[in-house]
């Protein structure tokens, strides 16, 4: 649905060239949820501008529904006709909202329906709709300046659906929610993705967002994609960045003095068997479980666990040994927390 | 508007119309408006005043039509007008004159001004040149030969008091009488700034023989226009001649 | 004089003075807007980049402003004939005015316009919108407080650049108060029409500020 | 540190009056992070603006370091001098950046050391110490407008931070960071939270920013304060509101057909010992771990985990009887995973 | 009239325009910036909220741009002559350009100073900065290139109002082209004045234009 090949962009301005974009090859399957995580400034906000066209690419194309927009006439200023009709079918959550400060919050709704040459009662309900759906329907009448900072989030959510695009892009459009209404967004994502098969693609930093509406992830980091795929995928791969972030363990304890401390990781497809308990049947010993991230993804439990041994490393080479055999994956830690 | 542009220029059926006067205000729309208010209905006269400061713009409204007929120029002013304009604007009647006279308050006759001494005249086309030769006739300046009525300060070849001058618009020339060490005022501007050129006048211009009588004109061809003609009677009406005596007391003299 | 030789000059004067001016907005409204907008668009990293037009409206924007009244006036002696028939008289005098004012709004509208965040144009691109959905959609109701503040100052502008009208006999407040307080000396009334002026224009900028404050949501 | 007392605040506009705060009693200690969270629209914005006075509440009382800052002369819109003293030593990070474009970066974190009077050297060493910990050392000549979100919010840190500020507020500063730049953050405000004494008050949307550095938090909804307090004393709470936000299990799976499964809730106390591996010995039965999230915070475990035991609820009496002696909560569910 | 004759006149009328509008300027801007910041300020909600002070402000730079300029010129020669010692000649017409032109940059500069983003006027406050520390940090360096703008076209108006300067014989080239141009017919000299007129006006703007943009960070 979304395909860019070896993009690049560089921003030139006095006192130097930035480059944000160092030849970025992103594949987003229609229907798809993805996800694009990566450290402030690598260059996120600068690709899903160039997927729209809003920044054009210094060099590299992009692909969106078959159309390639980058060898559509027009300039960054001034699209061609066939760019504002494609662009019609994507919608843009921006970061910074960008709403209309001289339109009421329904106005606001309405105006890609205006653009799209809507009827004013076809309009009216359309935005009615929306504002009901992102829970803003008794705000409809408020302009902008009279919402907190998640209120015109949600407004711009329910501008960028309006126009019932096929493609939503989306630029960190929860930071500024708190998690209930994260969570009901994006439910609402997920169904109109589910519903109507609208791909999205969207920034976030909250590898709970990622967890929970994306089907695939992409890690930048100055300007490139460093990791990608599907999220399965991407758990089940050894050092995978991605999945460190998000199963991160670093809080967890470090355990007491005299004793082992290993680190289980399960990808999938081992912890359907009781393993923990088995381990303590199997050897008699009494394991401390320090600190687990474990979830259910996609049917399958993935996730670490932090388990603290009685006696020291040398005591519990066998059952280290008996974890490893049931196909896992496991780190001792020394005793101050960190990998060995 | 477009009416009366295309109906003032058939003049025969337009013996009824108003007959449309430009002038400047002070005083020809003054006495237009005497005339307008007191005489011209006894003598079945329409008459419409028009006030426009800006004297350039009078002979092209005559010329197009705008108006019937001006009435704020003097007849070198006019003759120059038409040579450089190619328009045909000709005179009907001299009306009346404002004598120009020098004024100071620093000194008693001219031939007291100190060498170097400030002088302010009048800065536009038709007063500049005027207050200029009025200079030249009483042997203060020498102008250069030949320099008609449009004569500047730069047209000065002998000035034998070293005079400074100042070229100031005509209203202002009371105003800074008190900057400069003497200044050529009109005769209208004068009256209303409180001065007496019969009085106060350190050098004023002659009536008899004076070149700068102000005219009522027209385009070419209205010279007979009844209304025209009616016009001109009244200006040269006794009660003109005595409204305009009371009211300007020497600063306009009647010039018929 | 007295008040009564005075009220039928004033009221008249009045008249004259509403006339010209309301007309002479107007035609700013319709020219200044579009040119002001034009400036900006076809500038440097405009929406219709074009440099050539953005430098030519330009000079004709400068060549508006930098001329004195007067002359320009006359340079548009023949236009004005041909618009309102004549060349004199308040009908005459709106061409001239209208023409000053033009460019002076024009680019008051291009600083206004400028002002609108480059975020709102982004957004409405991303929506597919066109240069003229930009235009109208964000640009002209963003700046709608400022292009009403710059109306105000216009119109302002307008009642000052009016007393100069009185060169082609077109008559309203400021010419009024210079026939008779400046070329007549008559100060007394020159006084009551200045505190007319004052009075007008006060009135004007509360209800400008008032508009553009009300439709400020920002 | 912060004490709020009764504080209301209503907003009134055309078209009406906006409740923001009703009755709202902080308590914030010294040298505590203290971090407010609750759904979008809560008034959690307007509650951090009173505190500083940069919203005069509409009634109630502020104190701040002892200063009773509501008492204070001057107006919204004019502090007086005490006032502004008081404002010199609480920095506050906002929302939406407010760094002014006309200014470099360098000159933006200067900007309250001017407002102080210290003199340029001064002024340049502190600013250099500061982007260099917040990791933008090499954009101190930049403007606002070239940096992306994230590295706007943190100049917006960074000059919060630059007077040496006994309190810091700050609305939402992590919400456009990165996890990663968001935990260097985290770290850097903990810092100087321990080696200075500097107590936060923070607005976030994100628990994991709560789990990693406050010591105790607020959960707000419809201008009301509905859970305080530290930490450990929520986490220990039932049906805690907040507990659950912390430690969702939404996610976690719900086991397979003819087993029973149970969620342990453990509060600090009782996880040092290793239940599961002993119910495993003792028992002889094989637990699987569905899900579990397990933290240490403060030096004490404490989490949920969702486990499975074979065989039915019945025959499970015995085993959760044994888990409930050990002082752990433990909740039954139904076959679909949600509680019983 | 020949080049030669020309050359003269044109050059002494540069050097008064320049002279007369340069010096305005300078005044203009140091009265009308505090005048038009004060107007912000003192506005209802304003930092120094105070609707006597805005009010008589506010009547005060309306008086001044409502007022026909030679009538301002007439009421202020005592002014004048108190100031400069003199009510005739450029320097004398420099005290009734600023007056004219004070009114009407402290509007821009107060249209400029509101669309400072209310947010930046906060966080000064946030970090206990006082209204001088607002104004100074904040609203003036925040808004410069609107100020700039705002120059610029006041500078091209007091240009445009300093061929109203031959009235008390100020000189310069506006009243060089309206006395010789316009009065003497010599319309050849009148196209060269104006050419000049458009290149100078046009220069500024470039210049105005540039600086506003460099000194542009949003
Ligand atoms: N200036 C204002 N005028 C009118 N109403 C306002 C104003 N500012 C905020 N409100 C209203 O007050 C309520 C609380 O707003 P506030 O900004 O404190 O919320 P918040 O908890 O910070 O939300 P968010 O998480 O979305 O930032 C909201 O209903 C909002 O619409
Ligand atoms: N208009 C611009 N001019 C110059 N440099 C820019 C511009 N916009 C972005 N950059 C630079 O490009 C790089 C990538 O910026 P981008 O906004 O894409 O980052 P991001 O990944 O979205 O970061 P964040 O998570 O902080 O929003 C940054 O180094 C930034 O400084
Ligand atoms: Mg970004
Ligand atoms: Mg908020």
């Amino acid at each position: 649905m979304i395909t860019t090949k070896d993009l690049t962009k560089v921003y030139t301005s006095r006192g130097g060239r930035t480059t944000a974009l160092r030849g970025v090859d992103l594949h987003v399957r229609e229907g798809e949820v993805y996800g694009v995580v990566g450290t402030s400034g690598a260059g996120k906000s600068t690709l899903i501008r160039c997927v729209n066209m809003l920044e054009r690419p210094s060099s590299g194309t992009v692909t969106v529904d078959g159309v390639e927009l980058t060898a559509l006439p027009g300039t960054e200023q001034r699209a061609g006709r066939e760019l504002r009709a494609a662009r019609q079918r994507i919608g843009m959550v921006f970061q910074h909202f960008n709403l209309l400060a001289s339109r009421t919050v329904q106005q606001n709704v309405e105006l890609p329906l205006e653009i799209r040459g809507l009827d004013r009662t076809a309009r009216r309900r359309r935005a009615g709709e929306l504002l009901e759906l992102v829970g803003l329907a008794d705000k409809a009448q408020s302009y902008p300046k009279q919402l907190s900072g998640g209120q015109k989030q949600r407004v711009g959510i329910a501008r960028a659906l309006a126009g019932d695009p096929r493609v939503l892009l989306s630029d960190e459009a929860t930071s500024a929610l708190d998690p209930q209404t994260t969570r009901s967004i994006l439910q609402l994502l997920r169904r109109l993705n589910q519903e109507l098969g609208l791909t999205v693609l969207l920034i976030t930093h909250e590898m709970d967002v990622i967890k929970s509406v994306c089907d695939s992830a992409a890690l930048m980091r100055e300007g490139r994609i460093v990791e990608a795929g599907p999220l399965t995928e991407l758990i089940a791969t050894d050092g995978s960045a991605l999945a460190r972030e998000l199963f991160p363990l670093s809080e967890f304890g470090a355990g007491h003095g005299g004793s082992t401390v290993v680190e289980v990781t399960f990808q999938g497809d081992s912890s359907g068997r009781p393993f923990i308990s088995q381990l303590a049947r199997t050897y008699q010993i009494d394991l401390n479980i320090l600190g687990a991230a474990v979830e259910t993804i996609g049917g399958r439990q993935v996730g670490r666990m932090r388990v603290e041994l009685p006696g020291s490393h040398q005591d519990n080479v066998v059952p280290i040994g008996y974890l490893r055999e049931q196909g896992l994956q496991v780190d001792v830690l020394t005793e101050n927390g960190t990998l060995a | 508007a477009c009416s009366s542009s295309s109906s003032s220029s058939s003049s025969t059926s337009s013996a009824d119309k108003p007959l449309v006067v430009v002038a400047s205000p002070t005083p020809h729309a003054q006495i237009l408006n005497y005339i307008k208010d007191n005489l011209a209905a006894k003598a079945g006269l329409k008459l419409t005043v028009k006030e426009v400061t800006d004297y350039t713009l009078q002979n092209p409204a005559v010329q197009d039509g705008s108006a019937d007929a001006n009435y704020f120029q003097h007849l070198p002013y006019l003759t120059d007008f038409n040579k450089t304009h190619g328009t045909s604007v000709v005179p009907v009647e001299n009306v009346h004159l404002e004598p120009l006279g020098v004024y100071s308050k620093k000194v008693k006759q001219v031939a007291d001004l100190a060498s170097g001494a400030s002088v302010a005249v009048p800065n536009d086309a038709t007063n500049e040149g005027r207050a200029l030769k009025l200079l030249a006739d009483n042997q203060v300046i020498t102008l250069k030969d030949g320099v008609g009525t449009g004569a500047t300060v730069r047209d000065v070849t002998g000035n034998p008091k070293n005079l400074k001058f100042k070229e100031l618009d005509a209203a202002q020339l009371p105003r800074a009488l008190s900057d400069v060490d003497a200044a050529v005022i009109n005769g209208n501007n004068a009256l209303g700034a409180g001065l007496k050129p019969a009085s106060d006048a350190i050098l004023l211009e002659k009536a008899d023989g004076n070149p700068y009588a102000n005219v009522l004109a027209v385009k070419k061809g209205k010279e007979n226009d009844p209304r025209v003609q009616k016009l001109a009677q009244l200006l040269h009406s006794d009660e003109v001649k005595k409204y305009i005596n009371d009211t300007f007391q020497g600063s306009v003299i009647p010039a018929f | 004089m007295t008040w009564d030789e005075m009220q039928p000059l004033l009221q008249d004067a009045t008249v004259e003075t509403l006339q010209m001016v309301g007309i002479a907005t107007l035609v700013t409204l319709l020219v200044g807007l579009p040119l002001g907008v034009l400036l900006v668009l076809t500038d440097k990293g405009g929406l219709l980049q074009n440099r050539p037009v953005n430098k030519v409206v330009g000079a004709i924007v400068n060549v508006g402003r930098s001329l004195p009244f007067v002359i320009l006036l006359v340079a548009l002696i023949p236009f004005t004939r041909w618009v309102v028939g004549t060349s004199i008289g308040w009908q005459a005098a709106t061409v001239p005015l209208a023409i000053g004012a033009i460019p002076f709004y024009a680019r008051l509208v291009e600083t206004a316009v400028r002002g609108v965040d480059g975020g709102l144009v982004e957004a409405v691109h991303a929506m597919g919108g066109s240069t003229w959905a930009v235009v109208r959609k964000v640009l002209l109701p963003e700046s709608l407080p400022a292009l009403l503040s710059a109306l105000t100052t216009t119109v302002i502008a307008l009642i000052g650049y009016s007393a100069t009208a009185g060169t082609v006999g077109g008559g309203g407040l400021g010419n009024l108060a210079i026939t008779y307080g400046y070329m007549r000396f008559e100060t007394g009334f020159m006084v009551v029409i200045v505190i007319e002026l004052v009075l007008l224009v006060t009135l004007l900028q509360l209800v400008g500020d008032f508009l553009s404050k009300r439709l400020d949501h920002s």
